[in-house]
């Protein structure tokens, strides 16, 4: 942030900025829809869907990483897959987090012995967020943003309370 | 006082209804489309998820703000201000009360209509510098729309301006005060077919569904707005709904008899100072709440088969009903000068 | 220049003061981690194959052109809408007119059939 | 569905000079096994001859330890016969390509080359289908999976930065694509793609629409790549556009290979059920069902007729279920977000029930070879019944919001238009076929489970276009509505499973099990060799085909119709990569 080198790194406004922004990121965050198999139907069609619906947190599908927070890797990454996992990750605006949904994304599932599938998508792209489940339940993907945004907010204070302790 | 300070106060109010405006049309949106269909819309954030809207305006303003390498710069950075400053620059004319006008500006009409074609201008710079296929196809698609519909949008507003005879926004909206046979209102809504070819061309125009060709989700990814992120996506975002409030002011104004109420006399609603402009605007809500209900159920039309309507059907039908308001009214003047 | 000239020339100069506060904020509060991966444009998360900045379709242009037309057509007949309804005009204001539109339609007839108006 | 007669084959396959070894195998059919370098002539005599078997239903290849049994399965809608031709490849020989007798073959022929490691010649687009450039072939005995204790250590597998550029390397290997072979007019009937070279665009420019022909305009590459919001999973398509215009297309899949026919050599008979879940996992019931069937045949089981009720009555819920998935996407392409909506409501409902028959809302595992994991309860009948009375009122609802809808009707009317004789050229089946008017249902000719019993009709439509379809796929809903009625009402008494053994080992041999997908002929071809996991089984993706038929019909459309083009064909990347 530019305003810290301005002001210093604990001044009050900047601190507190700080503090309203993690607020605003923590309720407006906009996925980017990355449906590669099976947990794109559950995860994204039925999370966004009638009975478990996204919108009430404030969470929306936004198509083009440029406008987007979270990128949720919903499905299996293969040697094909991995490269477009990584450059869409790469071009998605700073505060980006990454939800990994079900087994595939998170350990490679039940295909993780054929050579062709990689073994998780951590081994792309840092992942924030694990949900596991095969496909996970809708509910269990909304929880898994739940515990995204309290994720975000204690990073967010670490790293005032990192800034504040350095002044002392 | 001086008149530039008077000015700089009127700049602020309408920049700040403008910004009003946006938040709340945002919200408004998200909540008639979740209505719509069978689900709740934003309800966490704030009571029934008022906060929802100034979150996601905070959250753009504080996102990183890339811009890619393969980018014209200078127009990238331009564009959204050519979008933005027109869709606030419209607001200048809007009648909001006889008295309560930022500018009473002699051709108000035809200033709103000058201003609201620069817009394709700026979605054109946006899409061609941020050399993306996709904003480009986007941008392509939205000013061949735009420049298509400018026209008959034009052609259908002049019998509303025959019928006032002047291009006064406020005049237009006295004008249209009284009753005819004591029971209608004397709104130009009884032109039906001016209204209807209004309509359409300006469905087009700000880009509705069922013509929203700019960022046409499901083909064009975010159509010209591919490659904007944070703040400048904002103004794009805020842009597009603050040109539905604009569209949504004009028809209230052409055909809705503006501030008035229908059988109130328009004397009595002035002397109540600011009742005028809050009905105004509680007339323009209900008309994008009608635009809405319309983005949430229709699907989206071809780019060919929208261009084929313009030029061969809106245009040559708004010109032969232009030729027959004027007929109309001569043919009333020389019965009301027989009486 | 009398109010609505100030009015206009304050609405433009502020409205870009303001787009620029706007970006400038942003600027101010955003995170910075600028990355060679980060500035590659966007296709769908796949290398672009080949220039954008082509010389494009000249259906495009076609449109433009005919707008122009039109759109002067348009400025024409505003000032004839206003005097149209003033009292003690006869019927000649009328007859001027149509014979202005039919020869722009006849215009747009000719694009028709020429081919004109085909997006393809 | 009744064998040829042997004699008849080899006596035609006499008349032209070929030495076949035409033999009839146990649970099979007809096998005719011919040598590589008269492969052709046989496939022709086959097609064009009296024989009449013009249809390919299945191209893949069988490695039996010392060279690769390539095996065209055909067959002849007529006589409603099948006949396997097997062709013997050593390890790396050459692959002649024969899609100009069954153009179906295009794309199974790419991935049998690719999987076994031959080399492939005389096809317009002779590229690596499936896995990047870098991959050994996976389906040949030698390659093998994971060993269990790298998979049991995760952390061990690092990807080397190298690893990503090397597939990024491989994904764009040429710098125009390489167009589809020229527009093959499906409309009129069959003509085989002119063979047109791969780097070659096609000929002729289109006519300027003002009639200046000199002003030459530049095209795009486009790439409607993994990440867009209406592809439907992670299929690439490299558009190359005039403006608004497809000029050529081609189709780059491979992002969701996960090896499920390779793992399937590796699990038990039981086990195949989860893995052919995840393949088209929007009908898995009718995936269960195919392999529960083939192990079956092998087995010579008997199922009882309760479990083939409820086999009958879990695969129609589960139709509507994916006709569900397909409805509302398709009209969120044609940008209406209503009935996507709307469906999903019933589509919930659909899932509470699943839920509690099976215990699993999208992944079931309840179709097992002898029967079905578990008996229909109380409350999931009562559950049923109340849906029936809404469904059929809701389907109405939205067969008139969005079928009756002007606008939609404008864009789908005449788009993609296959002819009949294109479409069975192309190997399509299921819904695709039969909007092209021609009458094939597996259901009612190859019948499985207890559909004997049941009444339904099967809708036809004869124009063929993207309108046609949907309205196919909206009639299927209703049929299957009707059909659950009919199950609920009748569903006989008697339990719901054989007594079938703890770990299956069939006896050796060689059976084909077809299922009637919401897609299409699910079919599943399985090799036993009596130990407990099967030697090989080959998934037949009936997507598959309508994507190669959809790619052809791409070139001519603007980029808009392309999407729901690619819509109504309704294909599930999971089953088209496996």
């Amino acid at each position: 942030m530019a305003i810290d080198k301005l002001t210093g790194e604990n001044s009050t406004l900047f601190i507190r900025s700080e503090q309203l922004f993690d607020v605003a990121r923590r309720k407006s965050l906009w996925y980017m829809g990355f449906g590669i198999a099976c947990c794109a139907i559950e995860g994204l069609m039925h999370a966004s869907g009638p009975r478990y619906d996204f919108d009430r947190m404030g969470v929306f599908f936004r198509a083009s990483p440029r406008q987007s927070d979270v990128m949720i890797v919903a499905g299996t990454v293969n040697w094909k897959m991995a490269p477009v996992v990584k450059r869409l990750y790469d071009e998605m605006p700073e505060p980006k987090f990454v939800v990994a949904m079900g087994a595939c994304a998170s350990t490679g599932g039940p295909f993780r012995e054929y050579p062709n599938v990689v073994m998780g998508v951590d081994k792309v792209v840092p992942v924030d967020v694990y949900i596991p489940g095969c496909p996970p339940r809708p509910e269990a993907v909304q929880y898994g943003f739940i515990r995204l945004m309290d994720k975000i907010k204690a990073q967010t204070e670490e790293r005032l309370a990192h800034a504040r302790s350095d002044s002392h | 006082m001086n008149i530039w300070l008077i000015a700089i106060l009127r700049f602020l109010a309408a920049l700040a209804l403008m910004l009003v405006n946006g938040v709340v049309l945002i919200y408004m949106l998200r909540k008639v489309l979740g209505r719509l269909h069978v689900r709740l819309g934003p309800m966490d954030n704030g009571p029934w998820g008022l906060l929802q809207t100034p979150f996601d305006v905070l959250k753009l303003l504080s996102k990183e703000d890339p811009t890619p390498k393969a980018v014209d710069k200078a127009l990238f950075w331009l564009a959204p201000a050519v979008v933005f400053v027109p869709s606030l620059m419209a607001y200048i004319a809007l009648p909001f009360s006889n008295t309560w006008t930022i500018a009473n500006l002699p051709l108000g009409l035809l200033f709103i209509f000058a201003v609201m074609s620069i817009i394709p201008l700026g979605i054109l710079m946006a899409g061609w510098a941020s050399n993306n296929k996709w904003s480009l196809l986007g941008a392509m698609r939205a000013v061949g729309a735009q420049v298509t519909y400018e026209v008959p949008m034009l052609m259908a507003a002049l019998p509303v301006v025959m019928m006032a005879g002047s291009l006064n926004l406020g005049d237009i909206v006295n004008a249209q005060s009284g009753t005819v046979l004591w029971v209608i209102p004397n709104w130009y809504i009884w032109n039906v077919p001016a209204f209807i070819l209004f309509f359409i061309s300006g469905l087009i125009e700000t880009g509705q569904t069922p013509f929203d060709m700019a960022e046409a989700e499901s083909e064009l990814v975010a159509g010209f707005a591919t490659e904007y992120s944070s703040m400048r996506f904002g103004l794009l975002f805020l842009s597009e709904f603050s040109n539905t409030f604009i569209f949504a002011a004009l028809l209230v104004t052409l055909f809705f008899g503006g501030w008035q109420l229908p059988w109130v006399p328009a004397s009595a609603l002035s002397a109540i100072g600011f009742l005028p402009p809050v009905l105004f605007v509680v007339k323009t809500y209900i008309v994008i709440f009608f635009l809405m209900v319309i983005r949430g159920t229709l699907p989206r039309v071809r780019v060919d088969q929208m261009l084929a309507l313009g030029w061969k059907f809106l245009l040559p039908s708004s010109l032969a009903w232009l030729m027959v308001t004027g007929v109309l009214i001569k043919v009333s003047q020389v019965l009301a000068v027989g009486r | 220049m009398g109010i609505d000239g100030i009015v206009i020339v304050c609405f433009v100069v502020l409205g870009a003061v303001f787009v620029a506060a706007t970006f400038a904020t942003s600027w101010l509060v955003s995170p910075k981690k600028p990355s060679p991966e980060k500035a590659e444009t966007y296709e769908c998360g796949v290398e672009p194959v080949g220039p954008v900045w082509v010389q494009f379709r000249i259906g495009y242009y076609v449109y433009a052109l005919l707008f122009v037309i039109f759109d002067i057509e348009a400025v024409f007949l505003y000032p004839w809408a206003i005097a149209f309804g003033r009292p003690g005009v006869g019927w000649y204001i009328f007859v001027e007119m149509f014979v202005f539109i039919t020869i722009l339609v006849g215009g747009l007839a000719y694009a028709w059939k020429e081919g004109a108006l085909k997006w393809r | 569905m009744h064998t040829p007669d042997p004699t008849a084959i080899s006596g035609a396959l006499d008349a032209i000079g070929v030495s076949a070894g035409v033999e009839e195998v146990a649970k099979l059919g007809v096998v005719c096994r011919v040598a590589p370098a008269d492969s052709r002539s046989t496939l022709r005599a086959f097609k064009e001859g009296d024989l009449a078997f013009g249809f390919l239903v299945d191209l893949f290849g069988v490695d039996t330890g010392e060279a690769v049994d390539v095996v065209y399965h055909l067959r002849s809608f007529s006589r409603d016969e099948d006949v396997y031709v097997k062709v013997e490849h050593e390890y790396g020989a050459n692959l002649e390509s024969m899609w100009d007798i069954y153009p179906a073959g295009l794309m199974p022929e790419r991935e049998l080359a690719e999987m076994f490691g031959l080399t492939l010649s005389g096809h317009p687009n002779p590229r690596r289908l499936l896995t990047t450039d870098g991959c050994p072939p996976f389906l040949l005995k030698g390659s093998e999976i994971r060993a269990e204790d790298e998979v049991r250590h995760r952390e061990r597998q690092v990807v080397a930065p190298e690893n990503l550029e090397r597939t990024v390397s491989s994904l764009e290997p040429e710098q125009s694509p390489h167009a589809a072979p020229a527009k093959m007019p499906l409309q009129e009937g069959i003509a085989a793609p002119s063979a047109v070279q791969p780097v070659d665009l096609p000929a002729g420019l289109h006519r300027a629409p003002t009639g200046v022909d000199e002003l030459q305009t530049e095209r795009l590459i486009l790439s409607m790549g993994p990440q867009h919001p209406s592809t439907h999973g992670v299929l690439r398509i490299n558009l190359e556009i005039d403006g608004e215009e497809v000029i050529g297309s081609e189709c780059h899949i491979g992002y969701l290979h996960r090896g499920i026919e390779k793992l399937a050599e590796t699990r038990r008979f039981t086990a195949l059920g989860p893995l052919m879940d995840r393949g088209d996992y929007l009908a898995s019931m009718h995936a269960e069902l195919a392999t529960s069937l083939a192990t079956e045949q092998l087995l010579e089981v008997e199922v009882p007729r309760r479990a083939n009720w409820l086999r009958v009555l879990m695969g129609e819920l589960n139709r509507i279920s994916s006709h569900i998935v397909w409805y509302g996407p398709n009209g969120l392409d044609a940008g209406s977000m209503g009935p996507f909506l709307y469906v999903f409501r019933d589509r919930e409902y659909m899932l509470d029930i699943l839920e509690d028959i099976t215990g699993g809302r999208m992944m079931f595992n309840y179709m097992r070879p002898g029967g079905v994991l578990r008996d229909i309860t109380p409350e999931a009948d009562g559950k049923i019944r109340k849906f029936l009375k809404f469904f059929n009122q809701h389907i109405d609802e939205n067969d008139e919001i969005l079928m009756g809808n002007e606008i939609f009707q404008a864009r789908m009317k005449d788009l993609g238009v296959f002819s009949k004789e294109g479409a069975l050229a192309f190997g399509l089946t299921g819904g695709n076929l039969r909007a092209s008017g021609f009458d094939f249902d597996v259901r009612r000719d190859q019948p499985y489970a207890a559909y004997p019993e049941m009444d339904f009709e099967v809708p036809v439509s004869t124009d063929g276009d993207a309108y046609a379809r949907c309205r196919v796929r909206l009639d299927e809903m209703r049929q299957s509505a009707r059909m659950i009625q009919q199950c609920i009402d009748g569903l006989p008494e008697g339990d719901f499973t054989a007594k079938v053994a703890k770990v299956l080992r069939p006896p050796a041999g060689e059976t084909y099990a077809a299922v009637e997908s919401p897609r299409g002929e699910l079919g599943v071809h399985l090799v036993a060799d009596g130990s407990d996991s099967p030697y090989r089984m080959r998934y037949r993706p009936p997507t598959l085909f309508a994507l190669q038929a959809g790619e052809q019909a791409l070139p001519g459309t603007l980029i808009a119709d392309s999407v729901v083009l690619m819509g109504s064909l309704d294909f599930v990347l999971g089953e088209i990569d496996r």
